[in-house]
């Protein structure tokens, strides 16, 4: 309940944050809304020499539609998002994923970059940001880079960022037109965390067959992923049960699930394949052409 | 003026709330004194180790650190902690552990700093080396030869075993048509009340006198054992329950951190606050449950209970706290519930294991035995191919078998077991139910209804059934002051963290002397301030509290009447109390003014010669048997075969506490029972892995049921008053934590009916239901 | 570290250890101890305060985060020696027992009431899943929240 | 908390067994090693700094070795002890040659976590397990095949060792 000293550091800009990233190096953290990094140091299991404090950058807090990309900054709290009308219209899938993010205090103050460059294993957006597609932008002293989602969750609170980079925001194509994505979770009763949570987009072709599928599943493994099985197996079939409950078998394919006293291993795989099908058959209700 | 209303039996809002919902209450923490220091402690990793070495100097060290002590510091200088409940076995309880650990959240050692980040600073800098040693964790197990010992010097991890076999049971099992078989688990569960522990201690040098603060549920039983503990006269020690943020039975205790700080406290000659944290409150504050039982049940063809044996694995823990063997009692006197069990024979093992002590934990004991019998009954039903409702009724004890002793040697007061069971019923529209779960089982849906027909023991005296060494009894106290302006204070030897007695009491007081109930004040949880009394558990505040306080109401009536009747020359017996007058019973306009009743007895104006001045009276009530309240829960669930989840569709609560003072309160009560006992059956389990390390230490792994987790629950009451206290009430705290348990679990059955399912146990979670089902399908196949 | 935070209306100006929570610097500092702390691990919520008029939870929070910012407590919700129609609700529906999560729970659902004026019963229970109880079965709480939107209207 | 698994190392296995011997190299190999010591024949008290991103934890303590069977078999035991925590355990190392460049280990532990890391971090301790495995098969694989081509991998000579070591990971744990 009570943090270790650390040295703290106010950041008024991207640039003021990279600079103090540089000098501190290994030994500093980055705090946005805290969520992630706070109760890991309440608990003195995280005990960062510099806290570099950017929640008061407001270049990062914005919501914007951009050359026909939806880009949310890194510092956007769950709260916005899951309230947005641009993210519910255009990304409905991510707005259902923020919504169900811990409780309404947490969303308040929690950010999408902050939750992303924790990639906590059962955190919610994973799932949403590798079926939407997002493409995660990260400054660092080199300059920008574009990591795309699939490349972004690397392992267990592990991510493509360098330690001395940024995430400055997330960008996405709006979804088509004949094309519905849905985000569905099994929370932990506990924690509210993700015991296992299911984003799917599906994409309509003229011929009424499934064009485009996307599945992102958190909570399974040690980070969250593109279930590559259930999207090739759907794809090009008519999303019929029998074809939606073949593919969705996929889900677990391939991972070394996580077990714990709420899950263990093998169910945890159920309700992968049992929220993929319900996530697939969701998106297609919403796939009005 | 207008005239009172009477109090008594109306919703009246609480007086409490005020100063809660302004955020003005005082909770331990919010206590601040003058050079206030704080404490911490360091607790042991291991569940099972020898203590090598602590290494307090780096922490001694320490800018802002007072002191820092390990066990052997102590070692001589703070007696054991208290069991005050008789066991074969006691072990020696040392607030600071000595020679060995033998739990995880065992205290090694404590540090007083200037403020709580430096001691909690300081506890890193502690150094101590462990020598882990192999772990019990299964009660059963550790009663397995070659078992570690957790206490070597008795040879045994077996604290006491108690067994009745009563003459004539085996002939009663023989007549059963049927026999079954089955193990129950009923699982540990950590109690959670939103406010940790706390304690607050200030020794006023000049006045030799020690303050505690304690955020407790028996301010005077506390005072007693740490009078004790810290060789102080009980009048020189004031414990203070300030506002207590819920205790469920887990502040029903003394605590290694209440002796640590007194002690400390005038050793350092400084006041010294410790607020527990949620982790330690997992760790280091009691548990409930953890009951493993085997059961055996003889039954008729037609359903009627002909004997039921059941043999008891009761986790202890590592420790014995105040009262922790005295608790499965209950559960074994409470077995055959609301029935006519022909015979009951049990057997007990209370058995040490490495893990926190278990102790009272809302309903204590009850709940265990409900479960048992009630799952028992679904059994019975399921293998008769009978209603569950018909195996009921065919074994309940009828309403006009009272006062009735059961198979147990309980004498039951009062009930109607069928009453509330009908009305149930017919709220939930009980036949029209299983037409719909019969349809939507041929939908592949699957729809369970449970029910529980409970009954349980409160109010629990005479005095001879506790301990000696409680220093306390079954009794309890009130004394009522009129002051000179005429209102009227009440001290109530209760101590009230959310039931609600500063209202109940005062509409009490406020009918039996006719004025308004914000003429009154109801003080408890100060020993400074309020006679000796027992405090809040066991469903027991109202029963015996609130009859001490009609009994010391009587008292002060009494003068008041001798004190009118010489003012108004009339008899005292024709008086009554209305309207803030004393008035003739036969004509009411015949009165005279309270005040001035008041104002004789204080002598200021008109003093009765020949009357003892003042105005204030004591009672303690002593009761000379238990209250039995009752009920019936259904339950209606839909379970998802796919994922195993569970949804509440319908929750049906019929309740009989006897009369009610306040249904507000008692529907919050009841509800709040319900979420306990519902959080039991569907996702509560305080676990420890193999080796003794606690999994469910926060409460990110600990699952108290949250606002969507819980149904709204119909509510409704049946009124069977007790002979047994003028009040005529029975007691209503943990009655809906004993109902539901048993009704969740017997609702997720039969909607498991289908599958094959007889029995999974609790908490019943998706995992554990869906595995479940898979091997049910397996079977089937098979 | 310097800090200007506005509680309750009052500006004030403090010098805190940055590592100070939120949470602590209310109780300890600003002297307003009807804010609670229930737990570690940003679950139980009776340190939920506004800030800038959200719910927030004030012990996962630097008091040094909260630079600049306007926060309301329990305390500070009656204006005028007028409760807040909430506190009235929760009065009146005996929406609290012990009262210790009853603060958290109370500035919770001011929250759930500035975005929602006409909560069904679940969205009540939905939007108090940060706050825990473990008294009433929080179908007080229920009503008592219905029983302010009602007012509020 | 059990783990186990195996991995195939590029190498012979007298020169897998050599590595898994050597403690200068192990030192360097093992994710988060900060100081290695030795006592005596197979004993070994040491500095480790365990975790994943901002969850660290520095444990000291000892590791005994024992069973030995050159080439293919030995037993850990580890004993340490941090702020946060503790472990105690042993595990076992088997070593398959299969082929002339190829050795399979076989690995598998019993390992006891105990203190605030266990209690609030139990839902990940089996992947920081696995994952801090998979770096040092990976580590040692580098080294392995840096050897052969007779150059030593160091941390210095890659310019993100991190990011490589990630690579090779996520080789290891690949999801289709």
């Amino acid at each position: 309940m009570f943090p270790a000293t650390f040295e703290y550091h106010r950041a008024h800009s991207v640039k003021d944050a990279l600079a103090l990233l540089k000098r501190f190096g290994q030994d500093a953290k980055l705090l946005s809304g805290g969520h992630s990094l706070l109760p890991m140091m309440k608990l003195r299991l995280a005990q960062p020499a510099h806290l570099i404090d950017i929640g008061a950058v407001g270049e990062l807090a914005q919501i914007a539609e951009e050359g026909g990309k939806v880009v949310i900054g890194a510092g956007v709290t769950h709260q916005q998002i899951a309230d947005s009308a641009l993210v519910r219209g255009k990304l409905q899938a991510l707005a259902e994923a923020a919504a169900q993010i811990g409780d309404v205090q947490v969303r308040n103050r929690g950010t999408l970059g902050g939750s992303l460059a924790h990639a906590d294993p059962a955190a919610d957006y994973p799932a949403a940001v590798l079926a939407l597609e997002g493409e995660v932008k990260l400054e660092g002293a080199q300059g920008t880079r574009t990591v795309k989602a699939q490349d972004f969750f690397v392992d267990l609170l592990t991510t493509a960022m360098n330690p001395d980079e940024i995430l400055r925001q997330v960008s996405f194509s709006p979804i088509a037109v004949g094309t519905g994505c849905a985000y569905l979770k099994r929370p932990q009763p506990a924690s509210g965390f993700a015991l296992v949570g299911v984003a799917a987009l599906v994409s309509l072709g003229r011929d009424g067959s499934c064009e485009k599928v996307r599945v992102g599943v958190t909570g399974l493994g040690s980070k969250a992923f593109r279930a590559a099985g259930v999207e090739s197996a759907l794809a090009g079939k008519k999303p019929e049960a029998n074809a939606i409950a073949a593919a969705a078998a996929h889900a677990a394919d391939g991972i070394d699930c996580l077990s714990d006293i709420h899950a263990s291993a093998d169910f945890r795989a159920e309700l992968a394949r049992v929220y993929t099908r319900r996530a697939i058959e969701k998106a297609l209700e919403r796939c009005a052409r | 003026m207008a005239a009172l209303p009477k109090f008594i039996g109306q919703p009246i809002r609480r007086r409490e709330d005020p100063r809660l919902i302004t955020g003005e209450g005082t909770y331990v923490d919010d206590v601040k004194l003058a050079g206030m220091l704080h404490a911490a402690l360091m607790r042991s990793p291991y569940a099972h180790a020898k203590i090598s070495s602590v290494d307090l100097s780096a922490a001694r060290k320490h800018p802002g650190v007072i002191c820092a002590l390990s066990g052997e510091d102590l070692a001589g200088r703070l007696p054991s902690l208290p069991c005050v409940a008789p066991a074969q076995n006691v072990p020696e309880h040392p607030a600071l552990a000595r020679g060995k650990v033998r739990y995880v959240g065992d205290a090694v050692a404590i540090v007083v700093a200037t403020d709580p980040y430096t001691a909690r600073d300081a506890i890193d800098l502690i150094t101590a080396d462990f020598d882990p040693l192999p772990a019990v964790v299964d009660a059963e197990k550790a009663l397995q030869p070659g078992a570690p010992l957790i206490h070597e010097n008795f040879g045994t991890n077996l604290a006491a075993k108690a067994e009745m076999t009563p003459p004539g049971f085996d002939k009663a099992m023989s007549e059963a048509d049927k026999t079954l078989k089955f193990r129950l688990v009923n699982q540990r569960l950590t109690p959670t009340m939103m406010e940790p522990r706390g304690v607050v201690a200030h020794w006023e040098h000049g006045y030799k006198q020690l303050t505690l603060w304690s955020s407790t549920q028996i301010p005077h039983l506390l005072r007693s054992q740490l009078a004790d503990m810290l060789k102080l006269g009980e009048n020189k020690i004031r414990v203070i329950a300030p506002e207590v943020g819920g205790g469920f039975g887990a502040k029903l205790n003394v605590y290694a951190e209440e002796a640590l700080l007194g002690y400390l406290a005038m050793e350092l000659d400084r006041p010294i606050k410790w607020i527990e944290t949620r982790r330690e409150n997992m760790a280091a504050t009691t548990h409930g449950r953890g009951h493993v039982t085997y059961v055996e049940v003889g039954f008729k063809n037609d359903g009627a209970i002909t004997a039921i044996k059941a043999k008891f694995f009761c986790d202890m823990g590592a420790y014995l706290q105040l009262l922790t063997p005295a608790i499965p009692s209950f559960t074994a006197l409470m077995v055959p519930g609301c029935y006519r069990v022909g015979a009951l024979a049990f057997e007990q093992n209370l058995i040490f294991t490495n893990k926190m002590a278990t102790d009272a934990y809302r309903g204590a004991g009850r709940p265990e035995a409900c479960y048992l019998i009630e799952r028992t009954m679904d059994m019975v039903a399921a293998e008769l191919g009978m209603d569950p409702v018909q195996v009921r009724r065919k074994n309940f004890i009828p309403k006009d078998a009272f006062p009735f002793t059961t198979a147990a040697g309980l004498q039951y007061d009062s009930g109607d077991y069928e009453g509330a069971l009908n009305k149930a019923l017919a709220m939930v529209g009980y036949d029209k139910l299983r037409t719909e779960q019969a349809a939507a089982r041929q939908q592949g849906r699957y729809l369970g209804i449970g029910v529980s027909t409970y009954v349980e023991i409160c109010g629990i005296g005479p005095s001879a059934l506790l301990p000696p060494k409680l220093k306390g009894g079954g009794w309890e106290s009130a004394t009522v002051r009129v002051e000179p302006d005429s209102k009227v204070t009440v001290l109530t030897g209760v101590s009230p963290h959310g039931q609600g007695q500063e209202t109940s009491f005062a509409q009490i007081a406020a009918d039996a002397l006719g004025i308004d109930i914000d003429d009154i004040n109801v003080l408890h949880g100060d020993t400074a301030i309020v006679q000796y009394g027992i405090g809040t558990f066991g469903s027991r505040a109202t029963a015996l509290g609130g009859t001490a306080l009609v009994m010391a109401l009587g008292k002060v009536q009494e003068k008041m009447k001798t004190i009118a009747s010489r003012l108004m020359e009339v008899p005292p017996q024709q008086l009554i109390f209305t309207n803030r007058t004393i008035a003739l019973a036969s004509d009411p306009s015949k009165s005279i003014p309270l005040q001035k009743v008041v104002e004789a007895a204080y002598g200021y104006k008109q003093p009765i010669p020949g009357v003892e001045p003042g105005l204030d009276a004591s009672a303690f009530f002593e009761p000379s048997g238990c209250t039995f309240p009752f009920g019936t829960h259904i339950a209606v669930v839909e379970v998802d075969p796919q994922t195993g989840a569970v949804k509440f569709l319908r929750y049906v609560a019929v309740d009989d506490c006897g009369k009610i003072i306040n249904p507000l309160l008692v529907d919050g009560q009841l509800q709040g029972g319900i979420a306990q006992g519902l959080g039991q059956a569907l996702y509560e389990e305080t676990v420890y892995d193999e080796n003794g390390q606690l999994v469910t230490a926060s409460l990110m792994d600990y699952a108290i049921p949250k606002a969507q987790m819980v149904p709204a629950i119909e509510m409704a009451n049946t009124v069977t008053p007790t002979n047994l206290n003028p009040l005529g009430v029975k007691g209503v705290g943990e009655a809906g934590t004993i109902g539901s348990t048993p009704c969740v679990a017997n609702a997720v059955m039969d909607a498991l009916k289908p599958f094959g399912i007889r029995h999974i146990d609790m908490p019943l979670k998706p995992e554990k239901i869906w595995r479940a089902i898979q091997e049910a399908k397996q079977a089937k196949k098979g | 570290m310097q800090v200007k935070i506005t509680v309750n209306g009052q500006p004030r100006e403090d010098a805190v250890e940055p590592r100070m929570l939120l949470v602590h610097y209310l109780r300890d500092v600003a002297g307003l101890t009807g804010t609670h702390v229930g737990c570690e691990t940003t679950l139980c919520g009776a340190c939920t305060i506004l800030m800038n008029g959200q719910a927030v939870k004030s012990c996962t929070m630097l008091a040094v985060q909260a630079d600049g910012a306007k926060l309301t407590t329990i305390e500070g919700l009656a204006k005028n020696g007028q409760l807040h129609p909430l506190q009235e609700g929760f009065w009146e529906k005996h929406g609290l027992q012990c009262g210790f999560c009853t603060p958290g729970m109370i500035m919770a659902a001011v929250d759930l009431l500035s975005r929602n004026k006409n909560p069904s019963d679940e969205e009540i229970r939905h939007a108090l899943e940060g706050n825990l109880c473990r008294c009433t079965g929080y179908q007080h709480i229920v009503e008592a929240v219905q029983y302010a939107a009602h007012k509020m209207r | 908390m059990k783990v186990s698994g195996e991995q195939v190392l590029s190498g012979s296995r007298e020169q897998v067994w050599e590595l898994l011997n050597d403690p200068d190299r192990l030192s360097r190999l093992v994710p988060g090693v900060q100081k290695l010591e030795i006592l005596g024949p197979d004993e070994f008290a040491g500095t480790v700094s365990v975790g994943v991103a901002a969850v660290k934890g520095v444990y000291s303590g000892k590791i005994k070795i024992e069973d030995k069977r050159p080439p293919e078999f030995y037993k850990v035991l580890v004993d340490g002890k941090g702020a946060q925590g503790f472990m105690r355990g042993s595990g076992t190392i088997e070593l398959q040659a299969k082929g002339p460049n190829v050795t399979l280990v076989k690995y598998a532990g019993d390992v006891q976590v105990g203190g605030a890391v266990m209690q609030v971090g139990q839902r990940m301790l089996e992947s920081v397990a696995k994952m801090t495995f998979g770096q040092f098969f990976a580590a040692a694989d580098a080294e392995l095949k840096a050897s052969a081509k007779g150059v030593v991998a160091r941390q210095g000579i890659l310019i993100n060792f991190w990011r490589y070591l990630v690579r090779l990971v996520r080789g290891f744990f690949a999801r289709s």
